[in-house]
């Protein structure tokens, strides 16, 4: 079932800037990461793009299941994490 | 918090491509509340120049699923440190154009201190907690991302004391 | 100060019987400053209560030929002190009931620092320098004057700083 | 001439809940008075009510030709003088 298989996953979503630099909206990833940080370390290895982008930024703005979080945020099976720049709103 | 609150999901929180009426929003934020004195109201609008270009399309993208929590949250936030009637804020997305309003942020009370404090409370927080992003296309066709700006963050600081 | 200003006998600062509407007022001041980014707008209104009793009828008496130019200087003051692109102020007189809007404090500016400020600035220094008394009547036919605030008296202190 | 008769004295008005206790809005007096102070010295000369309304008024707002006074303010031919309670607009 849908909801079993998304159970065992993460949402990941890029937002503004990041989704064009990365060149994707969204994806999803196993659940084998116990923090924001552990997974930031996981897709900084797919190349130098994603490390600036994401692991490298000081600027970057996380958000899990739609709350404003930090890489210390523990993640969980079912999960929505977003990555995204400086919001620039009003 | 009065009942209207609870009337429909977040009806003081609206994330929405149409224009709205300042005068139409107002009277409707102010209908059943007989003790309001003061409604400070907050507009912001696209203007034709940043950093120093002439800007001719302003692109807003959001975080659909959070967006509304988000300003939700800034909104009951502002009626804990505040006693305050009712309040109201409206953020526009998709495309504008120079000299459209973009958020309105309106708030009633018995007295004029505390709708002050309130709104402009609720834009500094929405300016770095609410996750909106801007996209602005030049005359000469360029496409780029509006910056964050450092004042932004300060103004929030402001607030924590 | 733009060019609009010296068009005709202060048409920033309007003394009337008749009700306003926001948006056309809002609309209206926006006229021709494509470089305006954030509007705060006051809108006072009238209660239902006042020191605990009910009031059926407020009625604003004022000094005609004092209040316009006391206004006005509150409003050029607002201007020297912040960056302002427009200002705007109504105040109504004569018979209101619980409701009603009385005063309109309208300002425009690049950012909304400045807007917030200004408007708070005017409202506070038109409370306390503005030659306006409300008489209000009760349900019961009894008719007073309304006492003034000394809270009003320690807002406009603040801004002397 | 009635500019001439003007000129010779001062214009005193009397707002709110001071013109409904003194029973009078206004009234014109010989411009004999160097200061604001000197007037009202004059004016309690009428009575208890007058004293207690403006002389012994720890609140009393004056305006000289439309703006804000003060028991200091100098007076002269033809100006016109205002006295009212603490005002209460907004």
């Amino acid at each position: 079932m849908d909801n079993v298989l998304a159970d065992n996953r993460i949402h990941i979503l890029y937002f503004a800037s990041f989704r064009e630099q990365l060149g994707q909206a969204e994806e999803c990833l196993p659940a084998s990461y116990d923090t924001v940080s552990e997974l930031l370390s996981e897709l900084a290895v797919r190349g130098e793009n994603w490390k600036t982008v994401l692991f490298d930024n000081k600027n970057l703005q996380i958000a899990v299941n739609h709350d404003i979080a930090s890489r210390e945020t523990c993640l969980k099976s079912g999960d929505e994490v977003a990555f995204f720049p400086p919001v620039t709103g009003g | 918090m009065n009942h209207r609150e609870h009337q429909s999901e977040l009806p003081f929180v609206k994330v929405q491509q149409a224009d709205f009426d300042l005068t139409a929003e107002i009277t409707q934020l102010r209908q059943g509340h007989k003790n309001i004195g003061a409604v400070v109201s907050f507009v912001g609008t696209v203007r034709d120049i940043n950093e120093g270009d002439d800007v001719s399309i302003l692109e807003l993208e959001h975080y659909p699923n959070m967006t509304e929590k988000a300003l939700e949250k800034i909104r009951l936030e502002a009626h804990q440190r505040w006693s305050l009637e009712a309040s109201l804020i409206i953020h526009r997305i998709g495309k504008l154009h120079p000299t459209d309003q973009i958020v309105l942020v309106a708030v009633a009370s018995q007295h004029r201190e505390s709708a002050f404090h309130a709104a402009h409370f609720i834009m500094d927080f929405l300016k770095t907690n609410a996750p909106f992003w801007k996209k602005e296309t030049l005359p000469n066709g360029e496409v780029r991302w509006v910056d964050s700006r450092v004042s932004d963050a300060e103004a929030k600081q402001r607030w924590d004391i």
